[in-house]
């Protein structure tokens, strides 16, 4: 048996040496058990999604378990983006060659101010616009509506040369056609997909568990759903996809790459394991060894040959 | 980035020894020399005796008893939901997933003669190693333990034992005085009898607004440990904010120790 | 204490002794383990989704468990309304006093003519439709179509004087859109919600886990986001709300009931505890005791009125 | 409405014997009276020693020997998921939940004289008690086990001892003949030497198809005991559908145990 097996991919111009890198908000490179070595073989670095200005985030309780998953309405709490240049792009600068920076925005013209100002920066590899922060004051915005979707990358794409990655919200009626307009207005990957929208209640203090009483679903509750989205959107773009929501183990990862998506983020499963995305590379690299494959890239939307 | 010796770890550690204090509360000696030999007063730790996919997250407690020299720490417990409840079915021997030591601990002023601590219920946990610190230092403690009923006023004989004076309080006067543990507290500083270098309180929202109270009318330097839902305790979900003065601050990260006057509990 | 609470609910004209019925599909008075006395003893009980002529349902497998959930892709086998008529409905009426029929069409007029069939027989309390069946071969459709929908229960209401209740799909951009649209065209009740659409892969064989490549996701994962769809809806609806989705105990339906729901069905928990639904009952009953309510009614909706 | 008495229970049995063999097989004894004494050879339980919280499903498992006297049956299990993985660490004493017992059984036929068991790996769990059954009657048994190799070749010596004869295959040649297990079976129908008033056979959908053909050409009558993926395992979820001529037909309920001929096997 060979031991050697490609693992990196391309996501059209943005290239991974592996498919595996944390999801936005759930990985701070000034808190992070990763020592420098553990950081560089990640396949990216992403941000938590940084904003203009300083934020404060939302009132606690701010998460939330729930069965199979857990609800987050941390909001974007951040310094805003001068003390990101300062602080922390030095960190991500040391810690990978990767870098890409997730974006929130209140408007099109907020959003367009921050791309150019990322412009700038020569080792950002790639902006990641969070369309579906759920918690933000003005709730669900620009994920759920085509138009203003459309809109935003239009706009983003003429403010800046980055390449742009969607990262969708799942909370749509129809996931492929917020793909499709995403690609049509020149988005270069897309993100499948943001947190589910929940709540749960304490039935003795008949209150939210919540401060924000809504927050997003993460963790493997998800996955399911999220799967069959990666499915639907990659037989509809063309533009590389990146799935997100749920993955635990490199199993896991490995029903997203089948169903079409050629990287993936983990979230949540970081927190209780600090070292699961390193654990997902090995399992991807020893089960494309096994099944004997050469390439990371003879497993991507297998499922769809696979036909019966 | 802060000089990696200062980061919490994830090891393994095996559970030791494990009892149960009545039908809701349980004691767990894990050995994790890592952890152990540089655990401080007032830190946590993350634990997860069970898989990722039964459930999410790790679950924070504080070091109860911690004992360098043998490698090991004490976490005392009480049995509240899923992850507690899987705890509480451990046996000796079993393996036990720890990120830790976590937060920042007690500050111990450093020319202090004597300090109080005030806990109710299963706060006492977090007060006993700073107790024994003080106590290792030669200063004066005067504790001041309260809980529902003389039964759960837990770890009351360690924390006797170090202490030169100990006032109790229960709901139901099962034991000591009955009604609010800051009423001996209040007594000794009204009549001006004894002087605190810094009183430290946790496990009650409700006392730690008492002390502030006290604190406007009495002046003192005041530590308060707090408890949010977390989500990774070590700093980079977000998650588990408390409303200070400097905005929202990280229990797991900026706290779990905060000086309490800086603390604003009315938030929710 | 006092030991006697009032379980009772009214949904509109719809009179439920407490407010606790099986989830269409998950319950078949011939395959059940409860005597006379606990079948009599449920709210309500609701049949699989009924079509008009026989149905064959898809390939296996049809069910697959996922984390803190689980997907089918059963399909709506059955034997057709006339089958019905006569070896079901006779069981149905030995059993309980309230009989809902769950009803499935291919398009409005074959939706009509069902419910034209049932309207004949006396014993059936209320239809309810299921708008989201995301097995049949269209896919997703009534339930995701505002238009389609509402043309549809107009022309249903016309049908049949039997009280209609809409149960809708959760795979919508946003639920309280789909219910306003149910209740103007002049639905009953709502049930909120159907499962969620799903898929798992099998990393080994490389295909998906079901026959039906995708399915509906139901169980503990799902419940955080019928929460807040129940939480959203009960603030813009004037029409009672059933909650289903995940509810395995009595302070699973709690949540749902403070959130604004007046009556919850118990799905695949059924499964796993074949009690579940008495035991809910008496969970509920202990809850307003110990809180000291005289009546389910004190509870319906709380979260919204404890506001902070 | 069936008659009541038929319907499944809905019991908690105790687990009294427990051991595991290799790395990948269990055995486990458990004490159940009331489904003991009901149990059939090719009826199975469904069962769960886990909350419904942290694994939703009950989990399907064969009868492997039953002991109506002393209100015990066991299983043979094997570790492939998280629900064997939770069983495979139970104790002695443990609580377990059952239903049971489900599907319908094997039909020896009333004037039978000699019969074929054929079971691949775990299949022969399902085949055991038949055997025991057989064996109580004066049945003449013709044993035909497989399995990749043969330390897997499970409970092979108390189907054994009830059998009159015993043909072994194993893919890696280990023990007895290597290819396939119909050989034995096909060699002897051949031959015209022996006959079946039944053919039974359990654990492998190749196998069985396997003997399709051989019904085919040599006509018998074969029963087969077949496996899918379950939600209830009483009959309502409608989730465990095999095709046969009939149309899709449910393994707890018309099942597990169909006429071999009935059932289509290229579905999928
Ligand atoms: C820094 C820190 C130190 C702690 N030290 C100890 C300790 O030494 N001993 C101890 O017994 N507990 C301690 N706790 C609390 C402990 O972490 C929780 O009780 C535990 O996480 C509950 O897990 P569970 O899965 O059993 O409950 P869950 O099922 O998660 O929750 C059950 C119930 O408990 C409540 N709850 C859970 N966690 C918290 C929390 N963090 N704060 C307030 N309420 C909560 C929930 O509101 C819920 O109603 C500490 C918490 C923090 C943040
Ligand atoms: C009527 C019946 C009788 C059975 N008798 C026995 C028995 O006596 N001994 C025994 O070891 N097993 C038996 N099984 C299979 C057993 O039920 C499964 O192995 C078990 O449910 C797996 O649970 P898990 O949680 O460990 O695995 P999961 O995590 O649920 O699944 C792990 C892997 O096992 C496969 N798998 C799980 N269940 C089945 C199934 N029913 N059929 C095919 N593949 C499956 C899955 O495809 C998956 O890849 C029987 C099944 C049926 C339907
Ligand atoms: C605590 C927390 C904070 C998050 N913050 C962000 C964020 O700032 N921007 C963003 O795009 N997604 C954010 N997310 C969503 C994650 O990036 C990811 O899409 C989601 O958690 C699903 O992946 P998982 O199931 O692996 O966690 C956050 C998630 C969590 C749990
Ligand atoms: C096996 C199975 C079959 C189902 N069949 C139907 C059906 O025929 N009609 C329908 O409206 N819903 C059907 N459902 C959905 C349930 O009624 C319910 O909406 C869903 O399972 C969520 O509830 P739960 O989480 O409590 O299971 C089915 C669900 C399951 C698990
Ligand atoms: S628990 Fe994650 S930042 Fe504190
Ligand atoms: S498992 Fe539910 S019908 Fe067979």
């Amino acid at each position: 048996m060979k031991d050697k097996v490609d693992l990196s991919v391309n996501l059209g111009s943005l290239h991974l040496k592996n498919p595996v890198m944390p999801a936005s908000g759930t990985f701070d490179i000034r808190d992070t058990l990763l020592n420098m070595r553990e950081l560089n073989s990640l396949g990216a670095i992403i941000t938590k999604s940084i904003a203009s200005r300083r934020r404060e985030g939302n009132p606690g309780p701010r998460v939330w378990e729930t069965d199979g998953g857990m609800i987050n309405a941390v909001g974007v709490p951040g310094e805003g983006v001068e003390y990101f240049k300062e602080h922390i792009l030095p960190l991500l600068e040391e810690a990978n060659d990767t870098i890409i920076v997730s974006m929130v925005g209140d408007s099109i013209v907020d959003f367009c101010a921050l791309a150019k100002k990322l412009d700038n920066f020569e080792k950002i590899s790639a902006l990641e616009i969070n369309l579906s922060c759920p918690n933000l004051n003005n709730g669900l915005y620009f994920g759920v509506n085509k138009d203003v979707l459309g809109d935003l990358i239009y706009q983003l794409k003429k403010s800046t040369q980055k390449i742009i990655i969607a990262k969708l919200s799942p909370n749509v009626t129809d996931i492929t056609e917020m793909a499709l307009t995403a690609q049509e207005a020149g988005a270069d990957i897309l993100t499948i997909a943001n947190t589910f929208l929940g709540m749960a209640i304490d039935p003795e203090k008949q209150i939210p568990r919540l401060g924000n009483k809504v927050g997003g679903i993460s963790g493997p509750a998800i996955r399911p759903i999220i799967v069959r989205m990666i499915w639907e959107t990659s037989q509809k773009v063309k533009i590389p996809l990146i799935g997100v929501g749920g993955i635990t183990c490199a199993q896991d990862a490995l029903e997203m790459f089948l169903a079409g998506a050629s990287a993936v983020q983990i979230g949540c499963a970081n927190f209780s394991n600090p070292y699961v995305m390193l654990e997902v590379i090995q399992g991807i690299k020893e089960y494309l060894l096994r099944k004997k494959y050469s390439s990371l890239l003879d497993i991507i939307g297998l499922v769809h040959k696979n036909h019966f | 980035m802060e000089a990696y010796e200062n980061k919490p770890l994830l090891v393994k550690g095996k559970i030791r020894k494990h009892k149960l204090i009545s039908n809701n509360y349980g004691e767990m000696v894990i050995e994790a020399p890592q952890i152990a030999k540089r655990a401080k007063p007032g830190q946590f730790v993350m634990l997860s005796r069970w898989q990722i996919k039964n459930l999410l997250l790790k679950r924070p407690f504080s070091f109860y008893q911690i004992n360098p020299q043998e490698g090991r720490f004490t976490i005392l417990y009480k049995i509240v939901g899923k992850g507690t409840e899987i705890l509480s079915n451990s046996k000796i021997g079993d393996e036990i997933e720890l990120i830790g030591p976590c937060g920042n601990g007690f500050l111990l002023p450093k020319e202090a003669n004597r300090i109080a601590l005030v806990a109710r219920g299963i706060g006492i946990a977090t007060l006993l190693p700073l107790a024994q610190e003080a106590s290792n230092r030669g200063i004066e403690i005067y504790s001041f333990l309260s809980a529902r009923e003389k039964s759960l006023l837990l770890g009351r004989d360690s924390l006797e034992s170090l202490s030169f004076h100990t006032f109790y309080t229960t709901d139901d006067g099962s034991k000591g005085r009955k009604g609010k543990v800051t009423y001996f507290l209040e007594e000794l500083l009204k009549e001006n009898k004894v002087n605190f270098e810094a009183v430290y309180t946790c496990g009650s929202k409700r006392l730690a607004q008492h002390i502030q109270e006290l604190q406007q009318k009495f002046h003192f330097f005041s530590y308060v440990s707090l408890e949010e839902r977390m989500g990774c305790g070590i700093g980079a979900c977000k998650g588990c904010v408390i409303r200070t003065c400097h905005g929202y601050q990280r229990v797991c990260k900026e706290g779990p120790v905060f000086p309490l006057e800086e603390v604003m509990f009315y938030e929710r």
